[in-house]
């Protein structure tokens, strides 16, 4: 189980190679990567801002709580802060357990929770100028389900 | 007693620093936010609307009715917009 | 869009580091990989059989379906037959779409659908003797909530 | 007509053999079935329960009421335990 906050790019095939090794109880994994959507050419970078100490302290619980709720081998969050581009991976979940409903839902749970829980705020640079992301009704409603 | 004030996201730039140290006998977030907006209009441009605020008292979410007793870091930001 | 199956293991984290890469509409990637589990080391291997020719077109009809349902930038589906062994990567399905919510359902779908509709067949061998795997009710099951 | 019949899994190991070619005038699956369990014990055993099987004809899932008319390939099998 493990939580990482940087600024530096991760490699994406090797964090889930490294992950879905050696798991002996395990029969599903499954990871959740979020991507820099280039918005048809329009976004030229975004801006990832966060609160140092509280963003660990929150992935960690969020982490724990998913733990508590689905009976899980491993669980994995990798966040990125700093400048991304289009095309640019800014986070990952990966999930492990005996079965896939477990794994599926953990990732999802991890990911509802991280997109309205961890503070993390994203600013647009582009074509139309910077605005800071609006969070959206959807993302707090899908807490909801959980 | 003092506390480290954090600023982040819009509320940052609005209010045109990152952090601030604050003496303050405020019991409570709203009664800090009061302090704040009666200092300049830069806060309370920054304040103007709560319900598009959150606020984190020693960094675990709360509301703004949240006591302040024995608090050392308070932080104001937007809704976050993680994953 | 791509379906593949193979008797050769897959490199997981290559295929995912390849299948996330250059997709500019993309803001999520989900993937799911099935492993072979040990059952507390009473697993010694596992022989996949499965219909050639019908396997295929199984799982681009699943594949076609899912690209029906959500709009999807890319799917990929992996599956070995054959012999595989503890920690073995049996199967994977990759997932991008604009948003999580597509590219979670979508992978769910795929690998419900698979399950239960794919010509492939699972016999256990290990110290209790050998044994085929029974599809489960609940897999059965699963495939009524799409 | 001429079919080719598969056997898949344990169905393969109870009749002894993965395919094999046979000359019937079968309308259905279920008439098939029928000459296949008049054969030989092994048929019977494979086809006592044919709520334990599933069948494809021409590589689609269909059911034992379904017609053979053109068909080429007709493949018997346990459900599926893929994934």
């Amino acid at each position: 189980m493990a939580v990482r906050v940087q600024k530096a790019p991760f490699d994406l095939g090797a964090e889930i190679a490294a992950f879905s090794t050696g798991l002996a109880a395990t029969g599903a994994i499954v990871t959740f990567t979020g991507v820099v959507r280039d918005e048809d050419g329009r976004l030229e970078r975004m801006e990832i801002e966060h609160y140092p100490g509280m963003t660990e302290r929150a992935l960690a619980a969020i982490e724990d709580e998913a733990r508590r709720r689905w009976s899980l081998t491993d669980a994995l969050v990798i966040h990125r802060h700093g400048t991304l581009r289009p095309g640019d991976h800014i986070m990952m979940v990966a999930t492990a357990a005996r079965h896939r409903a477990a794994a599926f839902e953990a990732a999802e749970f991890l990911m509802d929770y991280l997109k309205s829980r961890a503070p993390f705020w994203k600013k647009e640079y582009g074509a139309d100028g910077a605005a800071w992301v609006a969070a959206k009704d959807e993302d707090e409603n899908a807490l909801t389900r959980w | 007693m003092t506390l480290d004030v954090l600023y982040f996201a819009w509320v940052r730039e609005r209010i045109g620093l990152p952090r601030e140290r604050i003496e303050t006998e405020a019991a409570t977030v709203s009664a800090l936010v009061e302090e704040l907006i009666a200092r300049e209009d830069r806060y309370a441009a920054a304040f103007a609307d709560l319900s598009a605020l959150r606020v984190a008292v020693d960094q675990d979410l709360t509301d703004f009715g949240a006591s302040l007793s024995g608090a050392r870091e308070v932080a104001f930001f937007p809704p976050m917009t993680g994953g």
